[in-house]
């Protein structure tokens, strides 16, 4: 494989999407004549039936992609659901939003003391909460998911643990949400 | 001229020495980012300039730079320590000095070594692209119970716990708050109308003093009330705007 | 390059993430072995210097990534680079996160002697570090990502050098301690 073709590859390796000849070339600083013929020489190497990614043509442009002898496993790792162990943070905001749903990132802020962004984007993507309308003020509101419930082996939300059991001080009458939002201005200003 | 109303040019603040500390009272701006040395040598520099020394406005300047210098090394201190922290002598206090400075320069020799480790992997670049479609989501068939719930109960309990208050007892802490003034001055105001500063501040405290003197700056700034000063070290009189 | 192969490759090609031999061997439904021998074919033919992308070892895992010789042309097709450098806060920042992992901001201010929440809330923000907890105090605790090992071509943290070796040189020890006795009599002259 020639210098130019190493780079087409690697080009067409990091792109999510198809790259028309064009592109490939304005990006090597070189002729649409070359490119073609790099394209050529990766077509030998990722000929169909030899490797476990193959060199697609489709409308737009080249594209790499995995080929169908991968896909059972590409399931069993990818589309099983992940679930690694929750961090602190992921386990506060998934707490939060579970006993207060729906509930705001701005409140989730307060409650914790600190921004949150990163921990409730994590719990989205892994699809343990999702969107659920605004709040008066426009802030997006969150929800647990079915998949929530059932990652954590719940038949209902009125299965969550006794609060309870884990609050400190039980005495306290005043509203759970006004109380932990109190004991996050506090944590902020430590 | 008052020390308070020198003007400070440093990096993370711009305007009269009066408007930072209140600013710092109030916790928006950041001590630890304010470099004091800048200060005092702003001051020094006022001192030369102005070519006498006002021993007045030099002793309220010590008061205050002093009071900073002590809250910003105790904010710079590890909590934990601060009661071990105010026994040291000064020989063991340049040793804890040096060991941090050796410190600090470990980290930043570290620093650099993980500068030049992230320089060292620019050519390679990974793939960042979705999934493809039949991959992306998640299927609620094969999902298994992999959490336990005791764990968001744990999280909110903890969340519910107010945390011990840190102990501030050995620092000297104004006992009044710039609310508090501006509350008193307010008062003064609406049944006064007109008023000398000796009045208000009574035979109170130094930090009472300056306090009010920030609460008199933020009533200026807000446009509630004016005052006037007819020579250096006559009274001060204060009364409200009117609309 | 046989089907096992084939399936891995595909599988490293999909992965946002390092792939480690267990979660391989998991998705292949074979063994670990068979992934390490796998793995072994698919390094000769991602042998450096022939072609476009490489299999390199990082973060715990394996993953397939771009060869430097693309580096330029993927700048161009990308428009920005891989990953801009940290400053110099950063960077110290990130030192300190990497040696003491968990620590708190506070803590980190202490050992710079300014704040650092800027610089903290950008390591933060590019996924190189991440919350880890709180302290006894409440504060929030930070450790160093996944990411964080990727982008540095660490396999570990343990392939950290000895924090040890950055200990500053007798001279300069002593040079700092002069610098100190000499602030210290200068002050008990004025």
């Amino acid at each position: 494989m020639n210098e130019l073709a190493r780079i087409v590859e690697a080009l067409l390796f990091l792109s999510p999407d198809p790259l028309p000849v064009e592109a490939l070339a304005e990006a090597c600083e070189c002729s649409e004549g070359e490119v073609v013929e790099a394209l050529a020489r990766l077509r030998e190497h990722y000929a169909e039936g030899y490797r476990g990614v193959v060199l697609r043509e489709v409308a737009g442009g080249f594209t790499l992609a995995t080929d169908p002898v991968a896909e059972h496993a590409a399931r069993r790792l990818l589309a099983r659901p992940r679930t690694p162990p929750l961090t602190q943070a992921q386990a506060e905001c998934l707490a939060i939003v579970a006993y207060l749903q729906p509930v705001s990132r701005p409140e989730i802020a307060r409650i914790r003391g600190v921004a949150s962004d990163s921990a409730v984007a994590t719990l989205l993507e892994r699809g343990i909460i999702e969107e659920s309308g605004r709040s008066q003020f426009g802030a997006v509101l969150y929800r647990t998911t079915p998949l929530f419930q059932k990652l954590f082996g719940l038949t209902g939300l009125d299965q969550l643990p006794e609060l309870a059991r884990f609050d400190p001080s039980p005495e306290d009458e005043k509203e759970i949400r006004e109380r932990l939002l109190k004991a996050g201005e506090q944590r902020a200003q430590g | 001229m008052r020390a308070a109303t020198m003007d400070l040019d440093l990096e993370v603040f711009q305007g009269p020495f009066d408007l930072l500390l209140t600013l710092v009272l109030k916790e928006e701006v950041d001590l630890l980012e304010v470099d004091l040395a800048e200060i005092v040598l702003a001051y020094i520099d006022h001192l030369e300039r102005s070519g006498q020394l006002d021993l007045e406005a030099t002793t309220e300047f010590l008061v205050l730079i002093a009071a900073l210098l002590e809250l910003k090394s105790r904010l710079m201190l590890p909590r934990e320590d601060d009661d071990a922290a105010l026994d040291w002598e000064p020989e063991e206090a340049a040793e804890e000095l040096l060991a941090r400075m050796l410190e600090y320069r470990r980290f930043r020799r570290a620093a650099d070594f993980l500068a030049e480790s992230l320089a060292g992997e620019e050519g390679f670049r990974y793939r960042n692209a979705p999934l493809p479609p039949e991959l992306r989501k998640a299927s609620l068939d094969v999902a298994e119970a992999s959490y336990d719930a005791e764990r968001l109960g744990r999280a909110i309990g903890g969340l519910l716990r107010v945390p011990p208050p840190l102990n501030l007892s050995h620092v000297a802490r104004p006992h009044v708050t710039l609310e508090q003034r501006l509350l008193h001055l307010r008062g003064l105001l609406k049944s006064r109308g007109r008023f000398s500063f000796d009045d208000a501040v009574g035979d109170a405290d130094r930090v009472t003093q300056a306090v009010t003197l920030f609460a008199l700056l933020e009533l200026y700034k807000a446009g509630e009330a004016d005052w006037e000063q007819d020579a250096p070290f006559a009274p001060i009189t204060i009364q409200g705007r009117t609309p």
